[in-house]
């Protein structure tokens, strides 16, 4: 695969001023940065600089005071999740966000929501058209589990599977939205090598197959110079450094950050 | 021959404040309830639907200890008999607090809020019968020779006079001191502090070496103190019967209304809802036929809570992810 | 999902029904053989309203021992069983299902929630139930009411004799013109009961009825007797029943609003209303269902001897003689003598079925000989029903607590006919109507 | 040994969604349904069904509906009393107003009413949280008994203010013995456990659990809070109006506002809680050992020679302490004794 290619590809996502506070408290002042079609984005940043609220302003989760998202050429001032949803962006989350009550299955199964079109009454009397439903999505679903390799864990109930996994039907979840872009907040934390290396196995094929934009929030600075086409750095809330991964490795204000003013 | 007043017609302004007065003084006894909750909440997250059932539990232990233990040590003296009784009862409510801590809660910590919330459920059944097995089922009488009637006030101001009742102003005056007197105990005390400090994070408070046991069995005495009180205004007012647990319900818009876990919040949500429900009952109750007050401390409630969803004075809750 | 459930249910039920057979059984076959009539008790000794249910039970149940000790009903042993009810509907008619299946001669709710709900199944079980001074006014009527019997009076009768009484106060009926009459009731079926009567009585002595609801169990009235001082009426009628009365009382006094301008219905003027507010109660007026308290009536110094004196009384000596407890008694007696009719016509010294006992409901002729012989001289009066009218009478007095106890102050008054008698019929056909079922025709009474 | 699903293999995923997935359990189903249907009616005697199989069947129903909105959705209510009246008096209003209505018609309307009030009272649900929530919901609990109590339209002018409904007749079926009274309401619970089973198996269902377990991920991933919770409201609340018509119509045939009190709301989360959330088979079990356990307890205590006063002091401790014990042996509830047993019987005699 040819980073610079992928670079050029069209901006499908374009963050612009962004700035959100909770009451006194600054979480993002002035965040500006684009997204390619395609490509791999890499959002880092210390503890607090204000990452994740990122990924909620994108999502619609938070609102922020000021700025606008570009989408496909649309202008919002703030997203609602579900339009955000229904454009395209899927999620996975720093801190686990699964559905705890439900099994494997079922939690991917609520990613398809959006695309299930059967009514309340069809369901309850599970009539000929929500049973179809039913099957046609479990089939795609079950696509998902092969590709993830959790078939064995199909029916357990997702609180107790092992943290790697959890992660894994996370991404699940999300790539059962047939994703355009899909918005990965720390996908590898607390994951021995083994896990990151088939996490980063997964981020890459789903980049590859589906050619999913990938926005990514990682900690493991290796595999984020590995694998990302371009990186956005973040230090308390501002924006710092932004461009290849060799560009930001080189950033004097990125090393301050990172190292301290020490040197 | 009973006492007779003299009503004067009212101006509508007298007759106004007259049941602003009312309804302050029904909500100061709110308040006095909704601290009970309040205080448990605080420290130990659970909303303690029993505080009704303790009221209830504590009054009955009064009322009969002030009748048997003049018995048992033969003597008429009225005033002793209500101290001593008031001093059993009160070490009842400490042991049925240290018991509920062993026997329930001590068992439950961790449990979601609703569990807990059906477990004080179950000890409000059990109350229930263990107190009237044990202090009988009829209407007893807590004589502590509150003045029964009625004085008027400003009676030059406005015409007949604004009415008040000696036993509520009174009961009003103890409530109140009570309740400066535990907010003060939380803001200043060792053992205040330690509770807020529970209150705050169970675990961060563990690791300083506050013994949580020992602080919920504190917190459930000082709530079945405050119960016992409660349970004395009203029983000497009312007279002590089962209806007593029925003051719970009373005081559950109050705590969403001030918000679970302020204590100021308890105070002047019990006065808001007193007032409201007054004010509402004698103004437009006649209009919907009566009986509305009620739903209509409730409904205040909840718009208070559409407003601010976290009570007047709760925390706010962000969603983190 | 019906798996969990049946295992579940069937072993629990298939329990709870070897129990209650076990104990039903036996007296079921024991009331076959050996000569006995059995009488359901549903009682309420706990909960909100205990304190009126208490007295009510023992004088009940004292009966029964006490009738026993006269040899039973001409020779017919009476056996009994009581069932705790709370006050609540639905345990109420637990109790009923579980007691009925004993050959039960008649039931007594003391509950008009309950009430409702038997009103609709003792037609089909076949079980007289007697509701003496509550329950649905308009189930005076037998024709529509086959198996309903609010003995000695309804609350249609009872507020028509306070308004009676009132006019007499004010020297005549007429006299009401113009007055304010303040009803402070019980937010339930049970006190709205009246509201009808009272607003065809100010229609017809043109006094303000004003309507002041109390959310049972009644404990808080605070804004009640605001209204009452805003609107100073110039009498309140109080149609209360357990700790809402003397909660009532209690306002009255904080708001200083004259007791002796208080009247409550029979059911709020017994000892437990007005003892813990003691002398502030004074001048406190409530009306008698006949009786009032009657320490010194010949069947209660009886009942001390025979049942107390035995060491069998059921509550306190002291109680026996009350107002409740004398309800109480009095309810157990028409029950036991409507049996004792029955037996005039099927056979003296015969156990009754409920049908049988019925038409001794429906045929009662207490006279006042009849009535002194049991011992009720100056308790009650002379009851008499009929096929149309199942109540018997409607006599009522109005008794004022003195600060130490119940005293009589005035003299009999009965409802008047011309107003209630089309009220209970109208009420009758609605209920008749809804019901879609037929009035009786006369030979129908025969039976 | 018996209890084994090997070599049932699913050939296709309809098999692997159907309720009962292991093919013992579709027998045993269909053989219980077969008790209650036909061997029940033909043995139980009255005092079984008036007393205890009635009751139970319909307050199942109610905590089946209940189980929907707290256990499936995750908002707690206690307003199921008031909404139970809305179904009784709704359904009453219809029978009365409307010649010639069959009955179930009026009892389904009787809950549609109910999702009606329900679905407004649901509407705070979208800012108010858990115990917040809970606590607001007493506000429709308290405004339905008054306003049946207070608007003298909605009983028909009743002097009294309750109301009772003529013998019940399904289509020329005349319900009036305890049989026949037992069989239409196990009809009603075994078409509404079958509806919920399916609603909550299917997406709406899946809405409704991930907005229980995470609200702000179910948002993300194009879950609206709104339809969800507002769904189960109404679906919720149409179960429980059903119930309350029965409870009304079937069990009590002629009743006041008070049999719809506050208790009734408590009762219910009570047989949830006990018996399970989120679990419909807990409904039943949370049903059974409410409607049932008091009654033995109280027979027991009197059959032991306690005077009933006495007797019902015991009764509610023991009631009381067995929910504590129950809450702390099992927080989770019956229905999750049951499938651990099950789990067992499963592996049973091989340890793992």
């Amino acid at each position: 695969m040819s980073l610079g290619a992928r670079s050029q590809g069209e901006v499908i996502l374009d963050v612009r001023n962004i700035s959100l506070s909770f009451g006194g408290v600054k979480a993002l002042t002035d965040i500006s940065f684009d997204i390619r079609n395609q490509e791999i984005r890499s959002i880092i940043g210390p503890n607090g600089a204000g990452k994740s609220s990122m990924l909620n302003c994108i999502n619609g989760v938070y609102t922020p005071q000021q700025g606008s998202i570009t989408f496909r050429g649309q202008t919002f001032a703030h997203m609602n999740p579900r339009r955000v949803a229904e454009m395209g962006v899927a999620r996975t989350f720093q801190n686990l966000a699964l559905f705890r009550g439900m099994n494997v299955i079922e939690n991917l199964m609520a990613g398809r929501n959006l695309k299930m079109r059967s009514n309340l009454f069809q369901q309850a009397l599970n009539i000929g058209f929500a049973r179809r439903e039913e099957v046609e999505h479990r089939r795609f679903v079950e696509g998902i589990i092969d590709f993830l390799e959790i078939q064995p864990y199909r029916k357990m109930a997702v609180g107790k599977l092992p943290y790697g996994l959890q992660k894994r039907v996370d991404l699940g979840r999300a790539l059962a939205m047939e994703p355009q872009v899909l918005l990965l907040d720390e996908p590898m934390a607390g994951m021995n090598v083994e896990e990151k290396q088939d996490m980063c196995r997964f981020i890459l094929d789903v980049n590859d197959q589906f050619g999913t934009t990938i926005v990514l929030i990682e900690h493991d600075m290796g595999v984020v110079m590995d694998i990302s086409d371009r990186v956005v750095v973040l230090d308390y809330g501002k924006k710092i450094g932004d461009g290849t991964p060799d560009e930001v490795r080189e950033n004097p204000d990125v090393i301050r950050a990172y190292l301290g003013t020490s040197n | 021959m009973s006492f007779v007043p003299t009503w004067e017609r009212q101006t509508d302004m007298g007759f106004f404040l007259e049941t602003l007065i009312g309804g302050l003084m029904s909500g100061i006894l709110y308040s006095l309830v909704a601290l009970g909750f309040v205080l448990i909440y605080k420290a130990s997250g659970v909303f303690n639907f029993a505080q009704g059932a303790m009221v209830l539990f504590s009054a009955l232990a009064m009322a009969r200890l002030a009748e048997w233990i003049p018995h048992w040590f033969g003597f008429q003296n009225l005033v002793l008999a209500n101290i001593l009784a008031f001093i059993g009862a009160l070490m009842i409510m400490v042991v049925v607090a240290w018991l509920i801590e062993k026997l329930v809660l001590g068992r439950l910590v961790n449990q979601e809020g609703i569990t807990l919330l059906m477990a004080t459920l179950g000890i409000t059944y059990f109350l229930d019968g263990f107190g009237q097995l044990l202090f009988g089922a009829e209407i007893y009488k807590i004589d502590v020779g509150m003045p029964k009637e009625p004085i008027f006030l400003l009676e030059h101001m406005f015409q007949g006079g604004i009415l008040v009742n000696q036993e509520d102003l009174a009961a009003t005056v103890v409530a109140a001191a009570l309740v400066a007197g535990l907010a003060m105990f939380f803001q200043y005390t060792v053992t205040g502090r330690a509770l807020r400090a529970v209150a705050d994070d169970h675990q961060a408070a563990q690791s300083i070496g506050i013994p949580l046991d020992r602080i919920w069995v504190i917190v459930w005495s000082v709530a079945g103190f405050v119960a016992l009180v409660a349970g004395v205004i009203w029983g000497s007012k009312l007279g002590v019967q089962f209806s007593l647990s029925l003051i719970a319900l009373k005081a559950l818009p109050v705590v969403i209304l001030g918000g679970l876990t302020s204590v100021p919040g308890a105070i002047i949500g019990g006065l808001l809802i007193g007032v409201g429900e007054k004010l509402s009952e004698v103004f437009i109750g006649p209009m919907l036929g009566g009986g509305i007050e009620i739903w209509f401390a409730y409904v205040l409630a909840l718009f208070f809570l559409l407003i601010r969803p976290q009570g007047l004075f709760g925390e706010k809750i962000i969603d983190r992810v | 999902m019906k798996k969990p459930m049946n295992t579940f249910t069937m072993a629990a039920t298939l329990a709870g029904l070897a129990l209650s057979m076990s104990l039903s059984g036996a007296a079921a076959a024991a009331a076959a053989d050996a000569k006995e009539q059995f009488f359901p008790v549903l009682s309420y000794r706990t909960g909100a309203y205990a304190p009126n249910g208490i007295p009510f039970a023992n004088g009940y149940v004292d009966y029964l021992k006490y009738v026993n000790t006269k040899g039973g009903i001409n020779g017919v042993k009476v056996t009994y069983e009581e069932c705790e009810t709370g006050y609540a509907t639905d345990k109420g008619v637990e109790c009923y299902e579980r007691l009925k299946g004993k050959n039960a001669t008649v039931f007594q709710s003391l509950s008009t929630g309950i009430t409702f709900a038997l009103t609709e199944k003792v037609p089909n079980d076949k079980i007289p139930l007697i509701t003496a001074g509550y329950g649905r006014s308009e189930s005076a009527d037998g024709m529509v009411f086959k198996w309903n019997f609010p003995l000695t009076g309804t609350y249609w009768d009872a507020a028509d004799v306070l308004i009676q009484h009132l006019g007499k106060k004010e020297g005549g009926l007429d006299k009401l013109a113009g007055k304010k009459v303040a009803l402070v009731y019980h937010d339930s079926p049970f006190g709205k009961e009246p509201i009808p009567l009272l607003q065809e009585r100010s229609k017809l002595n043109g006094f303000e009825l004003i309507l002041l609801p109390v959310a049972p169990p009644g404990v808080e009235q605070k804004s009640t007797w605001l209204q009452v001082r805003q609107s100073r009426p110039d009498y309140v009628l109080l149609w209360g029943w357990g700790v809402m009365n003397s909660t009532a009382i209690k306002e009255a006094v904080a708001t200083g609003y004259p007791r002796e301008k208080m009247y409550g219905v029979w059911w709020a003027g017994a000892e437990p209303d007005v003892k813990d507010v003691g002398d502030a109660a004074k001048g406190y007026n409530a009306l008698a269902l006949q009786h009032g308290a009657e320490p010194d009536a010949k069947i209660v110094k009886d009942i001390l001897r025979d049942v107390h004196g035995k060491g069998q009384g059921t509550g306190a000596p002291e109680e026996v003689g009350q107002v409740l407890y004398m309800r109480g008694l009095s309810a157990a007696m028409l029950a036991v003598e409507g049996v004792k009719r029955a037996q005039e016509r099927f056979g003296k010294g015969k156990v009754m079925t409920g049908e049988q006992a019925r038409w001794g409901y429906e045929n009662l002729a207490l006279d006042q000989k009849k009535l002194d012989a049991l011992g009720f001289a100056g308790v009650m009066r002379p009851i008499s029903t009929s096929c149309a009218d199942h109540r018997g009478a409607g006599w009522a007095r109005v008794h004022t607590w003195s600060g130490k106890k119940w005293e009589f102050t005035s003299d009999w008054y009965e409802a008047s006919e011309m107003i209630i008698k089309p009220m209970v019929k109208a009420a009758a056909d609605k209920y008749a109507a809804e019901k879609k079922i037929e009035r009786r025709s006369p030979q129908d009474c025969q039976s | 040994m018996f209890y084994r699903e090997n070599g049932q293999f699913k050939t296709s995923y309809a098999a692997d969604q159907q309720i009962f997935p292991v093919m013992q359990d579709r027998l045993a189903v269909l053989g219980l349904l077969v008790l209650a249907f036909v061997a029940v009616p033909a043995l139980a005697p009255e005092y079984l069904f008036r007393a205890i199989l009635i009751p139970f069947l319909i307050l199942s129903l109610a905590a089946l509906g209940l189980n929907v909105l707290v256990g499936y959705c995750g908002q707690i209510s206690l307003g199921t009393g008031g909404l139970m009246a809305v179904g009784a008096y709704g359904a009453y209003n219809i029978l009365v107003r409307i010649d010639g209505v069959p009955l179930i018609v009026a009892l389904l309307m009787g809950g549609v009413f109910a999702a009606l009030v329900g679905v407004l009272f649901g509407i705070p649900s979208l800012r108010i949280r858990g115990l917040y929530l809970a606590v607001a919901t007493l506000a429709a609990q308290f405004f339905c008994d008054w306003s049946f109590l207070r608007i003298k339209w909605l009983t028909n002018y009743s002097s009294s203010g309750s109301v009772s409904v003529a013998g019940l007749n399904v289509f020329g079926w005349s319900v009036d013995t305890p049989a026949e009274k037992y069989l239409l309401c196990l009809l009603l619970v075994c078409l509404f456990a079958l509806i919920t089973k399916n609603l909550i198996r299917g997406h709406i269902g899946r809405e409704w659990m991930a907005i229980r377990d995470m609200d702000v991920a179910a948002a993300v991933i194009g879950i609206r809070p709104v339809y969800a919770k507002l769904s189960a409201f109404a679906v919720s609340s149409f179960i429980i109006g059903v119930a309350g018509a029965l409870w009304g119509f079937v069990f009590l045939g002629s009743w006041e506002p008070a049999a719809f009190n506050i208790d009734r709301s408590f009762q219910l989360l009570f047989m949830i809680i006990i018996g399970g959330l989120g679990s419909v088979m807990g409904s039943f079990f949370g049903a059974a050992f409410i409607v049932v356990l008091p009654i033995l307890l109280d027979q027991g205590a009197v059959a032991l020679g306690f005077d009933t006063a006495i007797a019902s002091h015991l009764t509610l401790m023991i009631f009381g302490s067995l929910i504590v014990f129950f809450l702390i042996a099992e927080p989770h509830g019956l229905a999750r004794l049951w499938a651990v047993g099950k789990e067992k019987l499963r592996l049973w005699p091989f340890p793992h």
